[in-house]
């Protein structure tokens, strides 16, 4: 499906009977003017906007009470960096490249910085104003940084850190975005969905994560010989709470601003629709993850049942607004169990993934991806093979792109730390500022 | 004069601290350590990967006491302390040569 | 007052308009089209839906804050469990027991599951959404549930408790709602009053709480012998803190969007003024805390200050809108004042409320229920009979029913952890991780 | 700029439209109903309001995180206590000050309590509802506050510091604003143009800080003999992050809502540029100040980050709107760098500021306010000049006005706590309650 | 040799670690303790309820010293840790057997 | 019966704490605490100004002995705690007049 271009037909529904009353095709309690559409659309953009603008913050603090108290300065500063070389890449490069208009397909739009609105100008032939838009796309290409930075906490260095950031934020995952929002392959030739980037957005941090993760490598100590895993656990469990509410708070924007327009009824109760789906899937993930916890150790484990509250956002996200109520708990729910089981997975494969992104933002992300090819309105023209063209082909290029470049960081600056550095914390050797320099600290 | 070291299990502090007081000693000095012993720390579970915790939480007490009491002392801490279960903790003796009391510079026994 | 079938009146008046030009009745500055009305109306649920949403994060972190270290991440789980049940369960059954259509006005509406609109379909002639009407209910409905999770902090195992709250939002809440917002026996006969719910939503979490608290016992060692009250201080006052202020924000969503439209000048204009009234009563509350602690102890208590906050938000919440702003934080003052004498007076009755959610919501809560007789709109037929009525219903029938079912989870599965591993801490013994490892904690 | 008396100009072009039908002077794409317009610009107030209500928990957490935790609790209850002061103090005689109608340009309207709306009133003359108005500016004023809060932290006493509140949101304030929102001499003679407040909030907040820091003096031990300065490193750092980002989300309501109209095609899209450029300018800052950290320290300091970030949003303040991206992001830029160099020098000058708020509010904000000379529309008539005017009137009115508050109160009731008091933290003294009783802390 | 214990105020410690600098002490280890003795804590009210928390946070050092400059440590912190008011704290001493330098395996005098 | 103080690098109490497993070191008592010696702590900048951090995060071993094993329990520190870098660590020996076990009130080295 497109997205950022949207088509004006809801929208001249409305303003078109205005100039045209004789019509009378609308009824009242549906009437619109054009420039109350337009107004209402933008305004959808700059709330969804805004609200997953936050999610920035809720990275921030489920990432800050997931890694070790001597880790936790950096985990801070690097998700505020993040966000900021985000936007300023997405500025630079990153737009034009994700909506470059005609072109191949598969890669283009390198006319450089994107040219925003002036001042009381309005495009109202588009329906929404262009600023508010590019401000809706900029903050989840935040969001897909915002996914690795969990998954490398810990042992990498802030500078290779933010190198990868400004490439992965400036280019891989534009070009994602360009093959299916931008309007170029996956759109056109295999009508693959990805309504607000289950895909799109997770996937793409996710691979990212992934490829970080094998090339990195674990943190010192983590995997002992024979197997044995070493827990090193988070240090602040309300703060990583407090992270996973944020996180779906912002989702609601998310998923409900991806309806793109709330210009007429039918947008504005899809957008409320979509509200509910994307909290009652949340909802599953949690309790599911709950439930598999308390059986299968006879604890309930609270950092859990916060990933599979992200892991139920996740797997809605590639169409929240198709499934009905039921539907999207067990979506959720099937997202819940897969974190469950995928966490220790990982950890028997040596793969070291601090907070969980990889099962949350990768696994659950194709979950949801590949089941919108049964949830989708069947006129929708979605497949599962159409589906499934789409996670591949993201699994390459953003495996392939990012490998390059943190190879590339590995042989030439260096990525990680000295193992004294790792050892006595990020903090010290990297920030110079301890999170928590009064609190005593256990061994 | 005896310098008497008590690790003893956490929630028992204020009990002991209250016997210790009823037989007149008047000062101490406490801090939180990690037990390791016979009694074994919990498995735990922590995002599908066991791990134990074998450093327990124990309350440390230190107390200088006159060799009067000392023997009283570490009776009194012994059977306040006791809850019959592993992991109870050790009462360690140690010969005091002097005491000294930094507010008025007295030292000896009249220190404590 | 009724809740959720909008009258449609106020929408006619600007979409008729429309419809007949030739009425010329609205002036032109009152002019709004029916479908603009229907969006605003549907933007006013969504947008209070997520602000009261955001409140299950400001109870968590509240009571992660009041709690002590050892039961933090029990807490923790225990308010995003809570938060997704209720979501579960009100779509499940909830929500037509709350609103049954035509029943007997006590309790009805046991259809099952509740129908959510399809994609793109707009409920025109409610004038708004269902799906975000349903969605702005739900997050009510979880409000309720968090109450009482703080009253019985630190001293119940989580099944018992996440059983709890599945009966309290499946039946309890609905029904305490059916009969007023469900236009049941206290709407139709008494017309008692419950702008955003002082008693149907605090009062009834209060209840719950209180009877909890009686059930199930106060922690150990908290009440020596001879009347001593042993203090356990909440471990965590910033977070106590940041969640009263995510609590004071959603309250706007809370109060302002009971307004339930704002789909014309003069509802847009209520809400706006419910911002005002509930932002000064909670102003009140706190100034009043600060000065009342300050004089008797000589010492402003930081957390009465808190509580202060909330309670004075409780105070206007049944009537938000009536007030004039000097009524406003009178009202709220006198919530505050509430909290600072009834705190220490349910320690000399040996309840034991770990957050102090007795005196905020159930206290301040008839309080603020009571006062409406005096501050509603003269022609409301508002009196203190029909608000008393409505308070000691709510009381009967919400003591009974948490209590049966706290005590059949007394006698069956049981609903407070060994006396070891109360001592040890929930988290410990239930969730398996602890809430902040890495900090060494003084005896 | 004038601000709250809304030019009904780009109103009525869209609700005269419907009144004049035959006038067809408004595009379709750009017609919207005189109540539709209404009803979206009391809207944007509202959140605005909210989103800058939340700035209050902002601050709150950003001088928790950085204070010592023996000063956390009373640092919470300041925040919580300063804006409930300010509400009160800006209805009960701080709003007319500000907004005096008719006056000699300099002080005026002391015409008491400001009358609210009554309930279904709208007035529809302004184009907004008045409370919704009253409510966004009652949140800026309580900003000025917090600003002030930071800087004299761990050594003022709670109730000299609620005293110095009260006057400053009630009078010294409310002035300032009279000067140029209030259309006062500031508007009139000079053209002085400040947007948002850079010099209104947050330079008013700045100076009265200043005047704070030096007439309280430096914490005890802070600056050693020979120029030595001791450092106090905050206590929480994630603590301090939050608070960041809240800060950040509530400034698009902040800057955005005071376009102070979203009625028209025009004006939302204003809004959405708005947005994009507070986010850049904050990005800009945050970026310079870790590279400068970086390079001059070889670490990059995550409390600078913060600051750069917070110093970028006030830089943009006074002008977020004429910008291009670009020369946003420069002036956001220049006002991380002016934080990084300001900070180690009021330490030299023994300035003793706890959070930065002078180079982030008084310092960035000085620099925001003189660039609009150049960044404003040519026609506006905006010069160097006149800003200059506005920077050093504000300066000598609040510099002049705290000082006569702080020293009166120093030299009656006393500010500062005893000696012991001081070294035993705020907490023990004043609150009664420790912020973090059960963490062992180290010495 | 001798083992040094000092229990001081915590505000004082940096005072103390100068002094002792001053006379040739090399090195030190320093704890957090909460100490019990005649200095009574304050009384507190949380959420109306009254409390003393009669533990107080005091600063606990351990000194390894030769016999030669053993009674010049205690002195010197006698003195500088002296604010003469109650709870001050104390000194302990006790004969210490052998000490050990990790690092190179020296031991005696040279090993402090 | 000796008590044996050692101070050791943090990150290298696992593995002390295994060796002395393997020699038969049934429980001991740790503790974090702040070492000040010759090793210097690290020049912090915070806000533009420097600071040094002297007091530098170690761990304390409490570890009562048998009079048999004690010099050999000091080796197994001495050897496995090294890294050769400066700030390793000591081992203090003193003497331990006696031991108590709380749970049973045995005493002497079934104590231990
Ligand atoms: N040899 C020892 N030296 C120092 N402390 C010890 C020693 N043995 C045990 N402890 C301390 O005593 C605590 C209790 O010991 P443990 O062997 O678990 O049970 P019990 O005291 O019942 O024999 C341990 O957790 C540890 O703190
Ligand atoms: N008998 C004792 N054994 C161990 N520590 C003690 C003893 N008496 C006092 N202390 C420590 O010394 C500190 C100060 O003692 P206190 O009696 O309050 O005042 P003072 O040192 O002025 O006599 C106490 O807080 C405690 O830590
Ligand atoms: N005289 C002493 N008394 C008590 N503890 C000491 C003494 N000297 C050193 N220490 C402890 O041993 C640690 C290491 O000592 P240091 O002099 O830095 O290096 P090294 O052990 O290599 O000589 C110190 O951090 C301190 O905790």
């Amino acid at each position: 499906m497109k997205r950022s271009i949207l088509t004006l037909a809801a929208l001249a529904a409305g303003a078109g009977l205005f100039a045209q009353p004789a019509l009378a095709a609308v009824p009242d309690a549906e009437v619109v003017s054009g420039g109350t559409a337009y107004i209402l659309n933008t305004l959808l953009f700059m709330m969804g906007g805004f609200l997953v603008m936050w999610m920035a913050a809720g990275f921030a603090m489920l990432e800050a009470g997931l890694v070790r108290a001597k880790n936790t300065s950096t985990q801070c500063i690097k998700n505020i960096g993040l966000y900021s070389i985000a936007g300023l890449m997405f500025w630079v490069i990153g737009y034009n490249i994700a909506y470059p208009g005609e072109f191949n397909g598969f890669i283009g739009g390198f006319s450089g910085i994107y040219p925003m609105q002036g001042v009381g100008e309005a495009d109202t032939e588009t329906g929404y104003s262009v600023a508010s838009d590019w401000f809706f796309q900029m903050v989840f290409c935040a969001t897909t940084a915002s996914i690795v930075s969990g998954t490398v906490a810990e042992r990498v260095k802030i500078v290779p850190f933010f190198i990868f950031v400004t490439v992965l934020t400036g280019i891989i995952y534009p070009v994602v975005v360009s093959w299916e929002w931008g309007a170029g392959y996956l759109d056109s030739e295999w009508a693959f969905s990805d309504f607000a980037g289950s895909t799109l957005v997770h996937s793409t941090g996710g691979w990212a994560a992934l490829m970080g993760a094998l090339i990195i490598g674990a943190r010192l100590g983590r995997y002992g010989p024979d197997g044995k895993v070493n827990v090193f656990p988070g240090t602040n469990i309300p703060l990583a709470t407090l992270g996973t509410f944020i996180l779906w708070l912002g989702w609601f924007g998310f998923n409900g601003a991806s309806q793109l327009a709330m210009g007429t009824v039918g947008d504005v109760s899809d957008v409320s629709k979509i509200f509910v789906n994307t909290n009652m899937a949340a909802a599953g993930g949690v309790v599911t993850a709950i439930i598999l916890t308390q059986l299968r150790y006879k604890k309930a484990d609270v950092t859990m049942a916060l990933n599979g509250a992200l892991a139920g956002l996740v797997s809605i996200t590639a169409e929240p607004l198709a499934p009905t109520v039921g539907q999207s708990i067990l979506i959720g729910a099937i997202g819940g169990a897969i974190v469950v089981f995928t966490v220790p997975l990982l950890d028997k494969l040596k793969i070291d993934d601090v907070v969980g992104a990889i099962p949350v933002h990768l696994f659950a992300g194709i979950w949801g991806t590949l089941i919108v090819a049964w949830t989708a309105a069947p006129d929708a023209g979605v497949t599962f093979i159409g589906q499934l063209v789409g996670v591949v082909m993201t699994a390459v290029w953003v495996c392939a792109a990012s490998a390059v470049v943190w190879l590339a960081l590995k042989y030439t600056i260096g990525v990680r730390p000295s193992e004294e550095d790792e050892v006595g914390g990020l903090d010290h050797a990297e920030i110079g500022v301890e999170a928590y320099p009064e609190f005593a600290r256990t061994t | 004069m005896k310098f008497i070291i008590a690790i003893i299990k956490p929630f028992k502090l204020d009990e002991v601290r209250e016997a210790l007081g009823a037989i007149g000693v008047a000062g101490m000095t406490v801090s939180e350590v990690k037990g390791f012993g016979r009694q074994k720390g919990q498995t735990e579970i922590y995002r599908g990967a066991e791990y134990s915790t074998n450093m327990l939480p124990k309350v440390k007490l230190e107390i200088a006491a006159s060799d009067d009491i000392a023997a009283q002392v570490v009776e009194t801490i012994q059977q306040t302390a006791n809850t019959e279960a592993i992991g109870d903790g050790k009462i360690f003796v140690l010969d005091l040569a002097s005491a000294t009391r930094i507010r008025t510079g007295e030292s000896g026994e009249t220190a404590l």
